[in-house]
């Protein structure tokens, strides 16, 4: 309490910057600036895939399966005889839509119950009972379930990989909330008569945001992943929307003979969600509340 | 995930536990030493889980009923049916039946096999199969004359009971103790006491992964050759494990490594990694092969005209299909029968609409003139089992490109076989259009064909055809008294069934077999067995 | 000692345990910050010195460096050299520089919670020095841990080998810091504020081991401290640094007596007196705030776990009146905070009544209270987490009018000119916290709680974050805003120095109860109860007149530090 | 920890511990109360009918009905949610709807490899994970630093399957250093056994390693900025005493934590491993019962392994207790 000197100001910030960051390879100025014109180019692709796209993604020519990669076909076709290169753009659409559809809807459904959680007792009893449950049961069991029970449309397949995240998201607010509501700021707002709503929106929300932005980037790569994983045990979206996962699950059986099939929407899914991963990084680094941590007594 | 799979499996999806060292070194000690117990290692296209051959057509149930069942009559490469576990007598006016077991025949729990385990047999196969099921309807007694003879007496004759019984797949007749053969038929048999080649070691059965089977030694075999179901079932080699192996790729690096020594379905496309390997022979066990083929749903539209069913079949083709499903010309065929080109009744009758198709324009015209008024096909496709995944996926493409609004619903296999048993309405939970596989032999005959049959909402196979013409038509077939005269009416049948679109087939296809050059005398038929394969170092 | 304090800085003997000469440090990376400038230092044997700043002056950052600790990756030295023995600490290898700590430097920080591993036992952390630097079996390790700790005087020493951080106190805390410095008896000891985290009565306790000790065993003190009554207690010379550069040093008596540089003189100035303020004529006899029979107890009997609830405030009485400050000191765990917080309705008291201008406040309900919440405002401790700093200044401001129906633009006029009223621009109104310094924070902070023009303010700690020179300024703006608007101040500190210069009235808490109740020039002039009286005996620099350069009145030993006590 | 604690200080924490323990199964009870409905619900109220599945191609809708009279599955919901919920309680876990086998003995002939997998990628991850973590933080911001957060990004962007496939291609097919697929059970010889579980479980664990070698160094980092670190470089302690001594068991709680919530993320990769490299697993197993419809076999397996990421997950709290002497229950 009684506590040591607190304003802060030359040495001590300039040490805590320097040394605190908690990810290297945002040190590298390089990194995230590569990942974010890698993700730009994939998502300009995927926005522009109608005009880029040399063939209609779903058109199958049986006469020309598995081609090899030529000019007309720079990534060959694949056992339809459909181009693979438009069905990679194509497919970058889809999975970017998963992944954003899914840190989207983590988020939103997420966020208003862990500020609840974080602030009502009894209402957090009950929902981290839930939260609980939901997060026991092995995520991907629980997708497979539900697309192969309920369909696999783009929506079951968005919401199958969503519901496990949302616990996560749930349990992030509700303890950035328990923290913040602790803070001095918090109570001065009480002290002048702010009502809880205007608290909650005000003074906690805010707090939030940050490690929510760190948490929608993960939630977004592990959203694209957990598709192509879905497709490959069968239970992803049906192959006339291609999507990198699906694209590399039909193309599984000629991993030894054709392995562009999998060789290229691989190194798209790959290189989104590294670019996505280090951009989730460097948000965390530049958001990093504890930058200006201040210790207890 | 094809444990239920249809007719075939292009990828084999089931799991294996085979499995010996990769290193040269290792291999050639490990390969001494299942020398011993001359052990045959098979990869089988799906996983076993049930265990009774009659309660599911499931193909690799019917080959675990082969394995540890005979059967009662047999049916040789020419297609005639022969003795197996008995042999027959047809009183002149066609009515009775007398089957007289032969010697030997002995239950593994050591007691013999006697005539009333054939009839509570025969019984509980008359419940559940087809073809057995119209048998039935003219059987006025079955029963046991003494303990080698029995007597099926019909009301009318049925020329095709022989054949019916003598039926390599589908149902065969496969003969349990009376005590198994009791169990109604809805529910599955816990009791695997079987009298056939192989003994089951229930200790070593996993579902799904694993079945074991060990050399009946009590089996007395015939003493003629092996042909087909008939003749002698000789084994030679003291154990058989079958496995799964989910993922094709890895089946096909496991064969390829040594590892196995058997590979029942090996995709087409991966044959290449294969073939130039010394080791293995790859080989069609049949030039039979199977038909793959598209069902209409008859009760609702747009479906429920036939104009627009023809349109249907105008705008599909066999070709593309055939080519997104096969890709290679030696393993795939055009074939415009019903009931599988070379087979005795296949015929041209009818064919020529799906034979020049597609016809995107003659198709487009044809749903003009019939006032299509763009309702959805609810198109099912199962995305998890490679042999039935494409043909919808070509089939929307071509349906599309004659102006039909095409719904491509991708579900897993086993939703597809939920969804197809409903009768509902599309927007309830019904559908328009499906696609499966059959192998020739159970659909080379109109008593056979699951799909000829006109019983509507509750006889028919999914799709429900209600069309009493066709089932008069498979009764004459039945009573017909010459072989002449039943291919005619075949004919008929067939030209009748596409006319009204009864469904239509798209293709003929072949899987290719992989073995091990250590295999010898592998029976070449539509059903794999074990019998008369010999294993050398 | 004698001897050693009168050796003069320029006069550094060969034999100086420490040597600093021309330190520079720099942040390391692109453009580097220079923190340490030029900075040149001696400590000569048996000689406590003390190193006094403010923070961001280079005080740590020189006594880190000393040990060859500088953070690797964000400062470095960048010449200069520093000689322990002779031996120079920024051109050793690391391994030898491994060999010097703990053998001929050792340090103890301001933490000892934080710097103690909290999950090894107190001997695992003794007993690691000593294999790290020699070949002691283990049982001389363990004769030796043991020698070591009683010196410290730390109870039951069996008990205390086999504990872990938490279960001490502070004060043994320190203690076992203390012991573990020492264990292998450096020759300089470097003590970075290592008293300011505890309470005074412990502070005093903390000194006289160190001073002890260093009798004992002839060890040289590097002593880092803001505090100048610590430094006039214990200092044999002094160094003064701000921004990184020696602004002066001298003898402890010249810098007391006769500062030459104007930042020496500030710093002098700044400090507290100690005696009572004048007392002032009660302008009101209205009772804003008044607490009857007060009680706190925290954490009873939940479903699963049964115990006692801790009481952190017991029967508490308090009566403040308009336009006067009443005091509540008492070092930590005593309970002021707590009966602040109460009095906020920040958390509900277990028992008693406080009444806000004849209101009963104690019972009310969230809705029942909020026209009540207007009338009493807090001044928070730590000006950089009471303002929420994704706000400007003037939403902060305006948020509580705002939430009393205040139209926004007639709030914001109200603001800037409150901000005036604090001493800051009025445009300040749409900047963030973060742009303004600890100082400036805690006006804003206090101009938050005068729009809701409260009658009563309750500061919890409000000016102990700052540095001594802010702080007076805030003291200054707190007591001339109380002349302007005539609010009553409920003033919770543990500086008794703070207290006797802003309180009209003082109560002494203990262990949750008032022990001692009254007014300013009474409770401290002339305490009635032992503990008031241990509370102001153990003031640091009590002896000494800050402001006027010279000893206090009636003090018998005007400088003396006397480390034998 | 070294030294003797004293004796009232060890009886009181075993209490609590002890208490502790009670409560958080206790705790638990709702938690999988919540899984069993869930699970149980979401497996009714969608579409599905394990009789068709059962029956084959030719099945008539007369034949269907009467098998789903056989299998139980014209109850109403509620009286099958309580039966079920009865057998549990009775230990009884039900019989596969479609090979008619008990689930319990499913569920043992597929423990083995499943575990094996588990316990192998552990080993290999902590073995593998914590000291690049480790370093990672120690020399934090040197190009060492960088390839640790760099394989482990990777880690997180490759699908597992793509990995099992690239690892198979060259170690299994290209150098012919370990068979492509299959599980030999440890009792049948470790180097078999070994040669079969080593490329699975690397690739199982590349998931793994990147998210524990992020967690470790992260919490290193934070950890290496604490007073005692400095402390224990004063005393002139070498770096290594300094790392896994100091800071490592310092931050041990939320590795250890994120070792538990890993389950969950091992469990995902155990299904596809086990496909990849065809080992006979739970994963499969519960894969090929949902395609399949097999209630009570989904259900017990679902149950299962949340109970096992419960009680995973309450080891790991009780582990918290040796690392920190802190931490009272």
């Amino acid at each position: 309490m009684e506590r040591r000197d607190a304003t802060a100001d030359a040495a001590e910030p300039v040490i805590r910057r320097q040394f605190l960051p908690k990810v290297a390879l945002s040190d590298l100025r390089l990194a995230p600036t590569i990942a974010a014109v890698c993700l730009a180019v994939i998502v300009i692709a995927a926005l522009l895939a109608p005009l880029i796209a040399p063939y209609d993604p779903i058109a199958m020519n049986p006469m020309e399966r598995l081609a090899s990669a030529s000019l007309t076909h720079p990534f060959g076709t694949d056992a339809y005889g459909r181009d693979v290169f438009s069905r990679t753009l194509y497919g970058a659409r889809m999975s970017l839509i998963i992944g954003v559809g899914a840190a989207l809807v983590a988020v939103l459904v997420g966020l208003p119950l862990g500020l609840l959680a974080g602030f009502f007792r009894l209402l957090d009893a009950v929902l981290m009972r839930v939260m609980d449950g939901l997060m026991a049961i092995p995520s991907i069991l629980l997708a497979i379930a539900v697309v192969s029970l309920a369909g696999s449309s783009l929506w079951t397949v968005l919401v199958a990989i969503t519901i496990p995240e949302i616990p996560r998201v749930v349990r992030l607010v509700r303890s950035v909330v328990l923290s913040a509501r602790e803070e001095p700021y918090v109570e001065a707002a009480i002290a002048v008569g702010s009502s809880l709503p205007k608290i909650m929106w005000r003074h906690l929300m805010p707090n939030t945001l940050a490690p929510l932005i760190v948490q929608a980037t993960y939630v977004c790569a592990s959203a694209i992943l957990t598709e192509a994983i879905l497709s490959f045990l069968g239970a992803g979206i049906g192959t006339e929307t291609p999507s990198w996962g699906n694209i590399m699950s039909e193309g599984r059986l000629y991993f030894q003979l054709k392995p562009g099939l999998i060789f290229w929407p691989g190194l798209f899914l790959s290189l989104s969600i590294l670019a996505i991963n280090i951009l989730g990084d460097t948000a965390r680094d530049v958001l990093d509340p504890r930058l200006g941590k201040k210790r207890d007594g | 995930m094809s444990i239920f799979s249809p007719a075939s499996a292009f990828r084999p999806s089931r799991l294996v536990r085979s499995a010996l060292l990769a290193s040269a070194l290792a291999l050639g000690a490990l390969a001494a030493g299942p020398a011993a117990a001359q052990e045959i290692r098979a990869v089988m296209h799906s996983g076993i889980r049930v265990l009774d051959p009659v309660i599911t057509t499931a193909h690799i149930t019917r080959n675990h009923g082969y394995m540890i069942y005979d059967t009662l009559l047999g049916m040789d490469e020419n297609l005639k049916p022969q003795p197996q576990m008995a042999s027959w007598t047809v009183s002149d006016d066609k009515l009775t039946y007398t089957f007289t077991l032969r010697d030997g025949l002995k239950w593994t729990d050591g007691k013999p096999v006697t005539s009333a385990d054939c009839v509570a047999s025969l019984k509980r196969w008359g419940e559940r199969d087809g073809g057995a099921q119209l048998l039935f309807k003219y059987v006025k007694g079955l029963e046991p004359k003494d303990d080698k003879t029995f007597v099926m007496t019909l009301s009318q004759p049925f020329s095709y009971a022989i054949e019916l019984m003598a039926k390599p797949s589908g149902l065969p007749t496969f003969i349990m103790p009376e005590r198994v053969a009791k169990t109604p038929s809805s529910e599955s048999i816990t009791d695997y006491t079987g009298s056939g080649p192989f003994k089951f070691v229930e200790s070593e059965f996993e579902p799904g992964v694993r079945a074991v089977y060990e050399k009946n030694e009590d089996y007395v075999p015939r003493k003629e050759p092996a042909s087909w179901t008939a003749g002698g079932k000789v084994v030679k080699v003291d154990k058989v494990t079958w496995v799964v192996m989910p993922d094709a790729q890895t089946a096909v690096n496991a064969i390829n490594s040594g590892e196995i020594d058997y590979l029942e379905q090996t995709p087409t496309d991966l044959l290449p990694l294969l073939e130039a390997n010394p080791e293995l022979t790859v080989m069609t066990l049949t030039d039979l092969g199977y038909q793959t083929m598209g069902r209409l749903n008859w009760l609702y539209p747009p479906f429920d005209k036939v104009e627009i069913r023809r349109a249907a079949m105008a705008a599909l083709g066999q070709e593309p299909i055939l080519a997104a499903l096969v890709g290679n010309p030696d393993y795939q065929s055009k074939c415009g029968s019903m009931y599988g080109c070379n087979t005795p009744y296949a015929t041209e009758a009818g064919d020529e609409l799906i034979m020049k198709g597609p016809q995107p324009e003659v198709a487009k015209k044809m749903l003009d003139e019939a006032g299509y008024d763009g309702t959805p096909v609810v198109l099912m496709q199962p995305t998890d089992v490679g042999s039935v995944a494409p043909q919808p996926v070509v089939a929307a493409q071509l349906l599309r490109q004659a102006g039909f609004t095409v719904d491509l619903q991708p579900m897993d296999w086993q939703t597809l076989v939920t969804r197809r048993a409903s009768q509902s309405p599309v927007a309830q939970g019904g559908w328009n259009m499906f696609f499966t596989n059959w192998i020739i032999p159970e659909v080379w005959s109109p008593i056979n064909n699951p799909m000829l049959n006109g019983g509507g909402k509750e006889a028919a196979w999914f799709g429900w055809p209600d069309d009493p013409e066709l089932d008069e038509m498979r009764v004459k077939f039945a009573a017909a008294e010459t072989e002449e005269e039943r291919k005619t009416i075949a004919a008929d049948i067939q030209k009748h069934a596409y006319d009204v679109v009864n469904y239509i087939p798209v293709g003929e296809y072949k899987i290719p077999t992989t073995v091990s050059k250590k295999l010898s005398g592998i029976v070449k038929m539509p059903v794999p067995v074990f019998w008369n394969v010999e294993k050398s170092e | 000692m004698g001897a050693a304090r009168n050796t003069d800085a320029a006069a550094a003997a060969e034999g100086d345990v420490l040597v600093v000469e021309n330190l520079v440090v720099e942040t390391t990376g692109r453009n580097p910050v220079r923190i340490i400038d030029d900075v040149s230092l001696t400590v000569a044997p048996g000689e406590t010195v003390c190193l006094v700043g403010e923070s961001g002056s280079g005080k740590s950052v020189t006594s880190l460096a000393t040990m060859g600790l500088l953070p690797k990756g964000a400062l470095a030295a960048r010449s200069g050299r520093i000689l322990v023995e002779g031996e120079d600490v920024l051109s050793a290898r690391p391994s030898r520089l491994r060999q010097m700590r703990a053998t001929r430097m050792s340090m103890i920080f301001q933490e000892p919670m934080t710097a103690l591993n909290p999950v090894l036992s107190v001997e695992a952390q003794l007993d690691e020095v000593l294999s790290a630097h020699g070949s002691m079996n283990a049982a001389d390790r363990r004769s030796r841990i043991r020698e070591i700790l009683s010196l410290v005087h730390l109870p039951d020493v069996e008990r205390m080998c086999g504990s872990f951080p938490h279960q001490l106190s502070g004060g043994q805390r320190q203690r076992v810091m203390i012991a573990m410095a020492l264990v292998l008896e450096p020759k300089l000891l470097i003590a970075d504020e290592p008293t300011t985290a505890l309470d005074v009565t412990t502070q005093k306790q903390i000194l006289k081991l160190i001073a002890e000790i260093q009798e004992r065993l002839g060890t040289s003190v590097l002593f880092i401290t803001h505090d100048m009554g610590v430094v006039a207690d214990i200092a044999d010379r002094v160094y003064v640094m701000r921004h990184g550069k020696l602004v002066e040093s001298g003898r402890i008596d010249t810098i007391l007596t006769k500062p030459e540089r104007d930042y020496t003189r500030d710093l002098l100035t700044a400090v507290p007196a100690l005696s009572p303020r004048a007392a002032r004529r009660a302008t009101s006899k209205e009772t804003v705030l008044e607490t009857s029979e007060l009680g706190m107890v925290y954490g009873r009997a939940s479903l699963f776990r049964k115990r006692e609830g801790t009481v952190a405030a017991e029967k508490v009485d308090l009566r403040l009146t308009r336009g006067r400050t009443l005091g509540i000191v008492g070092e930590s765990g005593s309970g002021k905070s707590t009966v602040a917080r109460c009095v906020m309705r920040l958390i509900d008291p277990t028992s008693g009544s406080i009444r806000l201008r004849g209101q009963e406040i104690a019972g009310l309900s969230r809705s029942a209270l909020r026209p009540w919440r207007k009338r009493i405002q807090m001044i928070f401790q730590d000006p950089n987490r009471s303002l929420n700093p994704r706000l400007t200044v003037g939403d902060s401001i305006t948020e509580g009018p705002i939430n009393y129906g205040t139209p926004k633009s007639e709030a914001r006029e109200r603001a800037r000119q409150l901000l005036q009223l604090v001493g800051l621009p009025a445009d300040a109104i749409d900047r963030h916290p973060h742009q303004f310094s600890g100082g400036q924070r805690q006006r804003i902070a206090i101009a938050r709680a005068l729009a809701m023009e409260p009658d009563v303010l309750v500061a919890d700690e409000a000016v102990s974050a700052l540095d001594v020179s802010v702080q007076a300024q805030v003291l200054d703006l707190l007591d001339d805003i109380q002349k302007r608007l005539g609010v009553a101040l409920l003033f919770i500190t543990h500086d008794l120095r703070v207290a006797a210069q802003i309180c009209d009235d003082v109560a002494v808490m203990q262990r949750g109860k008032v022990v001692e109740y009254g007014p300013t020039a009474e409770v401290l002039g002339n305490p009635q109860q032992a503990y008031t009286r241990e509370l102001i005996e153990a003031a640091p620099g009590r002896h000494w007149d800050f402001p006027n350069f010279r000893p206090m009145p009636g003090a018998e030993a005007p400088l003396q530090n006397s480390p034998g006590g | 920890m070294l030294g003797a604690a004293p004796t009232d200080f060890i009886a009181a924490r075993q209490f609590f511990m002890l208490a502790y323990i009670a409560r958080r199964i206790l705790a638990s009870v709702p938690v999988l109360v919540v899984v069993a409905l869930f699970v149980f619900l979401l497996l009714r109220l969608t579409p599905g009918d394990p009789a068709a599945i059962l029956a084959g191609d030719m099945a008539t809708p007369e034949q269907l009905e009467r098998i789903r009279e056989s299998l139980g599955l014209n109850e109403p919901l509620a009286s099958q949610f309580l039966t079920w919920i009865g057998q549990l309680l009775s230990g009884d876990f039900g019989r596969s709807l479609i090979s008619h086998t008990p689930v319990l003995t499913l569920i043992g002939q597929r423990l083995e490899p499943t575990l094996s997998l588990a316990i192998v990628t552990m080993l290999i991850t902590l073995l593998l994970s914590i000291p690049m973590g480790v370093v990672a933080a120690w020399r934090h911001g040197s190009l060492t630093d960088n390839a640790v957060m760099a394989m482990s990004v990777l880690g997180f962007s490759i699908p597992v399957f793509v990995t099992g496939y690239i690892l198979i291609q060259i170690f299994a097919i290209d150098l012919r250093l370990f068979p492509v697929q299959g599980f030999k059970s440890i009792g049948s010889g470790v180097g078999p056994f070994l040669s079969r579980i080593v490329l699975p479980a690397f690739t199982l664990a590349t998931i793994y390693i990147a998210l524990i070698a992020r967690m470790t160094r992260a919490a290193m980092l934070e950890v290496l900025d604490e007073d005692y670190v400095r402390t224990a470089r004063a005393k002139g302690l070498s770096e290594r005493v300094v790392l896994f001594r100091h800071a490592l068991r310092n931050a041990a709680v939320p590795i250890l934590t994120v070792v538990g919530t890993g389950f969950a993320l091992m469990i995902s990769g155990v299904v596809v491993t086990e496909s990849v490299f065809n080992i006979p697993g739970l994963g499969r197993l519960t894969v090929d019962a949902i395609l399949a419809r097999d209630y009570p076999v989904i259900q017990a397996l679902i149950l299962l392994t949340s109970g096992i990421y419960v009680v995973i997950n309450l080891l790991i709290d009780i582990s918290y207790a040796f690392m920190d002497p802190r931490i009272r229950y």
